[in-house]
This record gives C-alpha cells, structure tokens and sequence, in this order.
C-alpha cells in the first residue's frame, strides 16, 4: 500500500465522493481558487468547476446555514470550516438547526451536511486558536462526531460521513495534515461509531483520539521498554456515538485507564469514557481512571508554555505509574 | 388600498378572502385552545398579518419551498396544509404536521415543501438560501421564500445570508412582516434605518416596499419578485408593513408598555380581511350571502379541526427517542 | 425572613448592585420597557433609566461583545440574554473574547461582565427552546459558571457575579423563577465556588444543580419513606469552580453516588462530578455512580414526551435502588 | 495623491514619514526573524498599508481606545508601543507587551489604550463600539477606533455592531483597511457591493472614502471623522483603499492563485512611504540627507528591538497557570 499524507487521504475521500455522487460539494472559506488554506481541497475546483467547489465570504453562520438548507433540499454539502475555533460563530445553525431538524419534524426533514476543518492546537497559534470542541459536539443529541487520526482513518471515515443522512461534525488534526501512513488504492470506507485498537496490550488500556494517538504509542513503547509495561492503545475515531464495549473490554482485561486528550479537562471526552467505564465495569478497575489533558489553561503563545500545555507520553507515562502504582 | 380590483379575477379574489379568513378564524379558536390549555409552550398568532403569507404564497408554485419563523400558522394554511394537521400539532398530537414533535413553532410539511417552522430569529434565513441554492445547483427553476419579522433584519444571519445571495444570485424572496414591533421593541428603538427595505442597498439587491394589508398588493410585488428570481436567479427583499393584533405570543400582553390600545385600534382600521371584503361588495364582486357562507364553511372545517385535534391520540412514549437519528 | 420569588430575588441582586456601583448597568432584549421578557428586570429602567437599562436589538454576538468591550473598559456590565438558547449566537464573545483577554493580555485586560438569563427546559416549548448549557461553559478555562436552584442562592450568587473580576456564565432556572424561598432583609452574599448541603443524609450522595435540586429533595424525602434510605443532597449551585471537597466528603460518608442534572448526559457535568470523584474517593466508593440526565435527545413538544425526557423523583430513586443494590 | 502639503507642517509630515518608515522596517525584519524559525504562529505583516495607521493615529489623542485585528503591527508601534516590547512579543518573550502570551495576533498595552490584537475576524468590532459606549457612559469624550479588513464587513459581527453604534449615537470610527483580498479572496468574489464605505448605507452613519496610500488624506478625514464622534457621538464608516504588499501570513505565497505578480508591482508604485517622501522632496520639506540620517536612526531602533527580544528571557513555566483568571 502506498503511504500518503493525512491531508492527500482527505482530499481522495472528498474528490471520490465527489465522483461518485454529483449531490455532494464543498464550501467554505479559500477552499476554491486558493486550494484550500491547508490544501486539502487542492485541486477540486480545476476538476468539479466553482459550483461544486464554492468560495465563501467570511460568514460562518450564514454558510454553514445555508449548508443545512442545501442538505434539507437534498444535496450533500460539505462544509469546510478554516479551522473549528470559527465554527463558534456557526455552532447555532449546527446545534439549533442541522442537530434538531430531523427530530423537530417528525422525522421528515433529512441533514446530510458534513461540517469539517481542522482542531485542536497546532504550532504557537496561541489562545483564540488552538480549541479543541468535540466534547462540546458529542454534547448533543442528532450530531455524530468524527475524529480520526491516521490517513487510513481520515479517509474512510471521510467518505463514510459523506454518506451518512445525519449532520456530521468532522474534526481534523491540524498537525496530523503532513503525517503520513499508508492507505490502500482500492475503495474502503471505516464505519461511524467503531473505536479501534491501535496496539494491543495488557497491562493498561490508553484511550485516545486525534493527535493524541501518536502520543499514546510513543508512550506505549517507552513503558515497554522502560516499565516492562504492556500498554493497549484503544483510539476512539468516533466520539459519537461512542464504542464503549472495545474500551470495556480492553478494560477488562487491563484493569486500568488512561484517557489522553488535547482539549481542557472539565466536562472534557475523557470525563464521559470515565463515567462510562466505571459503570460498565466497575468490578474490572484496580485503580482509579487518570486524564491526561491540555492544561486548563487559555493556549499561550510561548513555545515553552505551549509544549508544556500539551499531553505527551512523559505525562502518560506518569499517569501509567499511577495507576499501575508505581509512583 | 392603491390595487384596483379586476373583475375577471373574482374567482381569485374570494380565494385570498377565503384563506384570510380561514386563518383569522383557525388563530382565533388557537387562541382559545391556548386559554384552555390543549395548545402549550409559546403560541404565536398571526392576526392581522394574514394579507401577507396568502398574498404571496398565492404567486407561488407547489415546487417552490416556503421557510417561516415561529409565528408561521398562517403560512403553513397558506400553503395548503390542513387545518387539522396544523391544530392536531399544536395540540402535540400524533396527527400533527410535525408528529406532535415541533408544536406551534415547528410545523413542518415536507410534501408540501413547507420546511418550518424556526424557532431562532434570524435562524431560517440563511436556510432559505441554502434551499435556493440546491435549486440552482439541480438545475431547477423553483424559488425559495423566507418569512421574517423586522426585528430579525438587525441580526448577523441576515447580513451575512443576503450578501451571499445576492453575490451568487439565487432564486429566493425575503419577505419581511414589518409589523412594528419584535416583542416588545418598536422598530425605531432596534434599528438606525427605518426604511427595513432600504436595508437591501448594502447587498445591491432589488428591493420592494409594499402595503401588508392589501392582499392584492402583496401579490403582485410578489409576482413579478418571484419572476425576477425565477427567471434570472435576481433576490429580493420585500417590506410588508402590517400588524400584529395579538400580543407577541399568548403569555405576552396585547397592549401595555410598549404600544397603546388606541394605536392598536387605529391599526385594526386597516384589517385586511374587513378591506377586501368591503371592496369586493362595492365592486359588487361579493354579496354577503356569499360572504356569511364563505364565513360558515370556514368556521365548520375549524371546528372539524378542532375536534379532530382534540380526539386524535398522543405520540407513544417511545416516540421520545426516534428521529434523533435516521435510520 | 420574608419568602419572595426567585425572580424577585434576582432583581433585588440587580437593584442592590447597580445602587452600590454606578459602573454596573444592565444591557439586553426586552430588559428595559417591557420589563423584561420574564421580568426579572422590572421597575429597573424607572429606577435608573435607559443608560444604565439597556434595551437592545436582537443581535446576540453584538451585545455580547459590547458588554466585553465595556468591561474591558472599566465597567461591570451585566448582560441578559432571554434564554441562553439565544446565546449560542454569542457564543465566539463568550469563549473567544471573554474567556481569554485576561490570558491573552498577560493579566492586563480585565473582563467583569456576568452573562445571564434563563437556561435549561421549561414546559413544551420544544427542541430550540429546552436546553441546558452549563457543561460547555464550564469545559472553557478563564469563565466562572454559576446555576442557583434558591431565591437566597439566586441572590447571593449574583452579587458575588457581579463584583467578580472575571467573566460569569450565570444560568437561571426557567422554571424557578415562580419559587419562592426565604431571603433574609439584611445585606449578604454567597460566594461563588462553594457547593452546598441541601439535605443531610447517611446512606446516599445526590448531586445537583438548579432545577434538579427540587428534584433530589422530593426524592430524598419518598427516599426516607419507602426505602428508609438517607440521602444527602448536595447542590452544586457554582459548576465551574467546582467545590469536589463538599462532594467528596459527603461520598466518604455515604459511599454512593447519584448525581442529578437537567442537561443531555454525554460530556454534561455529571460526567466531571463522576471523574473527579471516582478519582479522589475510588476506596469510598461501594458501588459504581449512576447519573439521572435529562434524556438524550432533542426535546420533543408533546408534554407527554416532554415530561418522559425530564429527570423526576422516580428516576432519582430507581437509580439509588441500584447503588444500593436493591434493584 | 489628492492633499497638497502646508510647508508649515513640515516637522508632522516627518514624523509621519519616520513612522511608516519604522513600521516598514520593523515588519521586514519581524519578517527576517520569522524566516530563522525566531517568530512563530501566524505573522500578518503590514507592509504597504503602513500609512492606514499612522495617517490615522496621528489623528487621535492618547485617551482614545485603539482596537485591531491581527495585523496590528503597524498599529501598535504607531500608538507608541516601543519596537522591543512589540518585536519581544512576537519571540514570545517576558518582555513582550503580552508576557510572551499573546504573540504576534494578540498585542495589548493598557497603557496606551491598545486593546489588541484579536484573532476572530469581525469578533472585536463589537468591541470597539463597548468601549465607546463605556467612554459615553462615563461622560468622557474619549472616541474608540477600530481597524479591520474588507473581508471582515460580510461578517455579522459588522452589521450588528454598526446597527447599534448609529442607533446609540456612540463615538467611534471603524476603519476598514482595504487591501482588496481576504487572503485569497479579491472583494468582488466576497462582497455583492464593491464599494466598502456604501455599507454605511444600511445604517445611516456617516461614510468616507480615502486615499490609504496618502497618509496626509487619511490623517485628514479621520480628523473629520474623530471630531464627529467626538463632538456629538456620530459614529463613521471610513474605507481606506490600501495594499498588501507579502502574503496574508508569513506562511501564505505573495502572489500566485489569487492575485499576479504585475499587480502587485503596479500596486507597489503607490508606495505610501516612497510617496511622501518624494512629495517632501519635490516640495524641498525634506533632504536627501535628513531622510538617510532618519532611515539610520530607525535601522538603529529596530537592530536594538532584535537584540533585546533575542536576549529577553521566556516566562517562567509557572507563568502557564497565571491570567487564567484575576487574582
Ligand atoms: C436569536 C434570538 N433572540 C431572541 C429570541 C426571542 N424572540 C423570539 S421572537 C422575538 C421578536 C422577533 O420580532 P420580529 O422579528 O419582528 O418578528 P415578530 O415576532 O414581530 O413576527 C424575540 C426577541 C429568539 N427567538 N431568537
Ligand atoms: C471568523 C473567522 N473566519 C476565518 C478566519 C481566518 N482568517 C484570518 S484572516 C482572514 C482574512 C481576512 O481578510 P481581511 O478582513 O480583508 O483582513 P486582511 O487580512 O486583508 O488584513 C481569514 C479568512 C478568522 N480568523 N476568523
Ligand atoms: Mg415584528
Ligand atoms: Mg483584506
């Protein structure tokens, strides 16, 4: 299999959408003429022309609105946020519209939009943007939540999304874009709602999503080799709806969890696995689940705050001890 | 009233009459369902302002798609939903439009291309324009029609979603229902311009300025606007001053603070069902045996309404957790 | 001690406050003429005019941030929002703007404003209107989040807010605002950060929050009754910081759990209750920590379904069987 | 150029000259240091529309508020704020006017009533018109002036700020810079209206349209436009026509998709600097020699600024907790 770029995968997945079926297109901010302000789209507007591939003005609301409204008509739109700490400026038609729609008409109205960019924090990009939202997206009720982080899973669960009749909230890791791995040539799709173990193991189980799977595997094989400790990396890919049963039963067998994510502690992703966990299995748990989460600080733009505001496998490591209690 | 009537059009005349009525009578005995407590939550009456959804709904084609705010009963009859689905919801009933799921301020008729029913000002706006967009992008001639109130043009959603149409001249009409008031703030008191259809200079887009208790004269603005958008993709915003008889919603005060009863009845002057009718009798294009039968088949299809809502049953309990999703 | 309403109580915190400091004024829909769209305000615009009593257009993310940039300013804006539904719109001043000035700044930019109004379900106004925010305000570092379930809370905490220097998220409960409740004449505050013991009790720890307090209490009283089970009923009353020692220590009493909340339950304020408890009291622990959340869906309009998706007594008690394994 | 020169005034027009000219300089070498990995994040600079700020500024006294976006370079030096403070910030050190907190996008000098640098297009026009309502609430005459790109007026954020700036009669100037690209996106493929100041329309404020390449006409109407808001609260739309002459952002192409590399060296011919000083020269208010010894002089002050942000420490670890809330 060939290895491509996370960024490349996204833009198979968008131009073979496109292909096989003309009700799907991409809007959003310099996704046209400029090829995308992370050229995922490069190259789309040349193939499927500017009513396809449609530049926007800077109008979040009104353009992930009228992205509902095509989705309501029938179409399959695709809309490209530049990077989700914007999509604040639209999260009213994403949660008050496409979230609630189908449900507040009885089931007729149909949302098949796919809101997609780039989260998380990326290189010094300091406070307003360097936000990472799922959990405030897996909040509601009528959005399922994607959050891939390897280029296999970014496209299939790309294409997936696409062709999913529900609004989709489609989180990219804005540093996992130059990240490569490989993908096969042929079509593939990875379901919604189906966690996937990364690296199987024993002695821990490390949930995580996005950035935070390389993190976890940097940090499994460093507790191998340091602690002798067998690590599972159990990634999320979907936050919702949730795979509990994978998490769960990697629990059952470790014993103990960790939970890694880059955005805030409070009310964050890892708060609902930990609730969920300890409730399906409360008997399997030898220690208490530990976070590991972006500082709960506003992103400073220093690069040493920074890195120090970042989960890493020093940090994962430390919280492995805990659990295992080797502190 | 500046339209003069058409002989030849007698048929249509009593048709809008009709229609009007139909609506003032059906709100009426809404209201009175409210005070009984069979009708619940916000309940928004559309007294006063009927000229306007029947005039331009009435230049409209069944493929065109029509998108209100709460205070939409009117449009929705208007459109040709019967009356008893549209009471059996606001009774929350499982013959509802909307399955007894969206009440008063989310009917929803697919069918009939009525797509809400939107409970956040300014909200539907840029749906109206999505759906205009999806019928430029399928190639179609339909024209997409959005209802709002003065207050809602002050609003992001609207600036943003009438940029964007008419930079990329879809085929939909914003009619405004100026009826002085958003709850209670006058118009004067919420906007720098009180002109609202002069608001249409900053997006370069045909305006139009129209008096919203004469039916008529709603039609044909409506036509020849609906013209513009169907045959060269031009928007336009349309200003309809009328008012409203009733207070905001039922929980709020009809007079009071904000307004006076005199004003309020110096403004029931220009009732736009009493104004037709008094000049289809001059015309001698009406006589009141006419009319007094006109008035008893309404009050009868209401009363079936009525009855129905009331016999029809509740949604089951597990109806709560359907069309969260599609399924 | 006189017993007055929860509204009334608020708008004692607002005269009290806006008469000991003139930089305080108030800014939002409806506050000023027509009193306020649930009269929490009334009487304060004849009290200190329209400077001071602010009535706005609907433009949420306007006032929004012109109540930041007022407080950046030097003032100590207090800024209603009809029902946080609304503030959705406003959401990109509230996280983007407010949350991190003071961040951003390096400690030179101070923003005391208290965003408030009514948050959570009320009765049938459906999906759009019935919606509980507290969990998303409080995953974003740099706010203060506060939900008082009592006229003495509601008052107190509100003085707190307003003489805060930080930012407050001040959710209201819709439905409370009739309730009355024992404030005393004199001058006092309740300070912000610190839960509060309800209801003493040995066998069981409900945790709760604004409307759901009613609800713990109802059901620690049938609690005692039927089961002869003693719960403690721990009220949050600030989410944001989180007071975990009061919890805590009523759990290494009780060594059960239930925590209580109106909101949908993925990623809501149980889910970090539950993390920081099984955290700092695993060992305490007898039994894993059952959440009764309001149900996960968008809520329906019928008042049957309506009343099916809300937490009640019943549902608190079904869960405390099963902590005490008497299912 | 429109203005003619007032020998009289020829120790301002210097000062403008060695103000743009420092502007200039800093940015090339902000540009420089960026280059060797020394300045991170997103670096907006403002070559070419230097005369936009300082023809501006100049206008205003040290009492007014200064509110910008992200390309605030140009606008921090020329309210004053030292070259070591503003380059300190942009490495990210302590001695940065942000701490090393906010970098290049987030500039703040309470000093100097320099309020940012903010990162959310359109998110401090709201802003803005806060602290002009606080200046007249508190009875100064103190008039706030906010800068922002043509992009930003299709936002809106735009039309509900300058709806209640008309509407409340508030002191401020908004100044759009307009380069003709928001990033990628030429005007006329963002905006239904080409002429930017025509927006003033929709709100009836006054409208002025300047020269942004002559800072002597941009100093003069913003003279006029300060003295309206200053003398009786009368808000303005200016729109300066400018240039940028680098890329969006220093990771952004110079030319390429969006615009030519002809139109740029066209452009460049309007240079504001090379401009002034040749006028200056014609009109003999300035020698070939006082402008050499005055371009030294700043290459001296910004050589000064590089070597103390190099030697200036970064903040200390603990810093990352601090600011996140007052103390
Ligand atoms: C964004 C938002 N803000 C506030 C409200 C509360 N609200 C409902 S209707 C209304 C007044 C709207 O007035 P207008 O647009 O003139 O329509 P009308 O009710 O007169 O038909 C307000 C403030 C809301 N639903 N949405
Ligand atoms: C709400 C929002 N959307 C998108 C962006 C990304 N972005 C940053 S600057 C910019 C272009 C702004 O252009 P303009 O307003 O003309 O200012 P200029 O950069 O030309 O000075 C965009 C799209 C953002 N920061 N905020
Ligand atoms: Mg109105
Ligand atoms: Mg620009």
């Amino acid at each position: 299999m060939p290895a491509i770029t996370y960024r490349d995968a996204l833009n198979q997945a968008l131009e073979e959408e496109m292909e096989r079926d003309s009700d799907v297109f991409l809007m959003g901010e310099e996704v046209g003429v400029y090829q995308g302000a992370y050229k995922v789209s490069r190259g789309l507007l040349e193939k499927f022309g500017d009513q396809r591939v449609v530049d926007t003005p800077i109008a979040e609301l009104g353009f992930a609105g009228i992205g509902v409204g095509a989705a309501m008509a029938g179409l399959r739109p695709v809309i490209e946020f530049m990077t989700w700490n914007f999509a604040l400026l639209a999260i009213d038609q994403i949660v008050n519209s496409a979230a609630k729609l189908h449900y507040m008409s009885g089931g007729q109205v149909r949302v098949p939009v796919v809101f997609r960019g780039p989260g998380g924090s990326a290189l010094q990009l300091a406070a307003q943007h360097s936000q990472a939202f799922e959990s405030w997206y897996a909040h509601i009720p009528g959005l399922k939540v994607v959050a891939p982080a390897t280029p296999y899973d970014a496209k299939g669960l790309l294409k997936s999304s696409i062709r999913d009749d529900n609004p989709i909230v489609f989180i990219e890791g804005e540093m996992l874009y130059n990240t490569k791995g490989e993908v096969p040539e042929e079509e593939y799709t990875v379901p919604l709602g189906q966690a996937d173990v990364k690296r199987a193991g024993d002695d821990v189980t490390l949930v995580c999503h996005s950035k935070t799977v390389a993190v976890a595997l940097k940090a499994s094989e460093r507790l191998s080799e340091e602690l002798g400790v067998s690590a599972e990396v159990v990634d999320l890919r979907t936050i919702r709806p949730l795979d509990i049963d994978t998490i769960a039963n990697s629990v059952a067998k470790t014993n103990r969890c960790v939970i890694i994510e880059d955005g805030w502690p409070f009310c964050g992703v890892g708060a609902q696995v930990v609730d969920d966990v300890q409730r399906v299995a409360f008997d399997d748990l030898d220690a208490p689940i530990v976070r590991v989460t972006g500082a709960d600080v506003p992103m400073p733009y220093n690069k040493h705050l920074e890195r120090a505001a970042k989960p890493n496998p020093d940090r994962v490591i430390a919280a492995v001890r805990q659990v295992t209690y080797q502190a | 009233m500046t339209t003069t009537l058409d002989a030849a059009k007698q048929g249509f005349y009593h048709d809008l009459l009709r229609q009007m009525l139909l609506i003032r009578v059906f709100e009426e005995q809404a209201g009175a369902a409210y005070a009984q407590g069979k009708v619940g939550g916000f309940c928004h009456l559309y007294i006063g302002q009927e000229a306007v959804a029947v005039g331009s709904i009435a230049a409209l084609r069944e493929s065109d798609t029509i998108i209100a705010a709460y205070r939409e009963h009117g449009h929705a009859l208007a459109r040709g939903v019967a009356p008893r689905a549209v009471m059996a919801e606001l009774y929350g009933k499982l013959g509802g439009v909307s399955k007894g799921k969206g009440g008063s301020m989310h009917l929803f008729d697919v069918s009939r291309n009525f797509l809400g029913g939107h409970g956040i000002v300014g909200s539907h706006i840029p749906l109206a324009a999505g759906t205009a967009f999806a019928s430029k992008y399928q190639g179609k001639d339909d024209v997409s029609v959005c209802f709002f109130g003065e207050a809602a043009v002050n609003i992001g959603a609207f600036h943003e979603t009438l940029n964007m149409a008419a930079l990329w001249k879809l085929p939909v009409v914003f009619i405004v229902e100026n009826n002085r008031y958003g709850m209670g703030t006058a118009l004067e008191r919420a906007s720098a311009v009180w002109n609202v259809y002069e608001r249409a200079c900053s997006y370069d887009m045909d305006e139009e300025l129209v008096d919203g208790m004469d039916v008529v004269a709603v039609y044909d603005v409506m036509t020849r606007s609906v013209a513009r958008a169907r045959e060269r993709n031009a928007p336009t915003l349309i200003e309809a001053r009328t008012y409203r008889y009733m207070g905001h919603s039922m929980a709020d005060p009809i007079h009071g603070h904000y307004r006076t009863k005199e004003e309020l009845e110096e403004q029931k002057a220009r009732d736009p069902i009493e104004g037709l009718r008094a000049r289809l009798l001059d015309a001698e294009l009406i006589t009141d045996e006419a009319f007094a039968s006109m008035r008893a088949a309404i009050d009868e299809e209401i009363k079936d309404a009525l009855a129905f809502a009331d016999e029809d049953e509740d949604p089951p309990l597990d109806d709560l957790y359907t069309h969260v999703y599609t399924d």
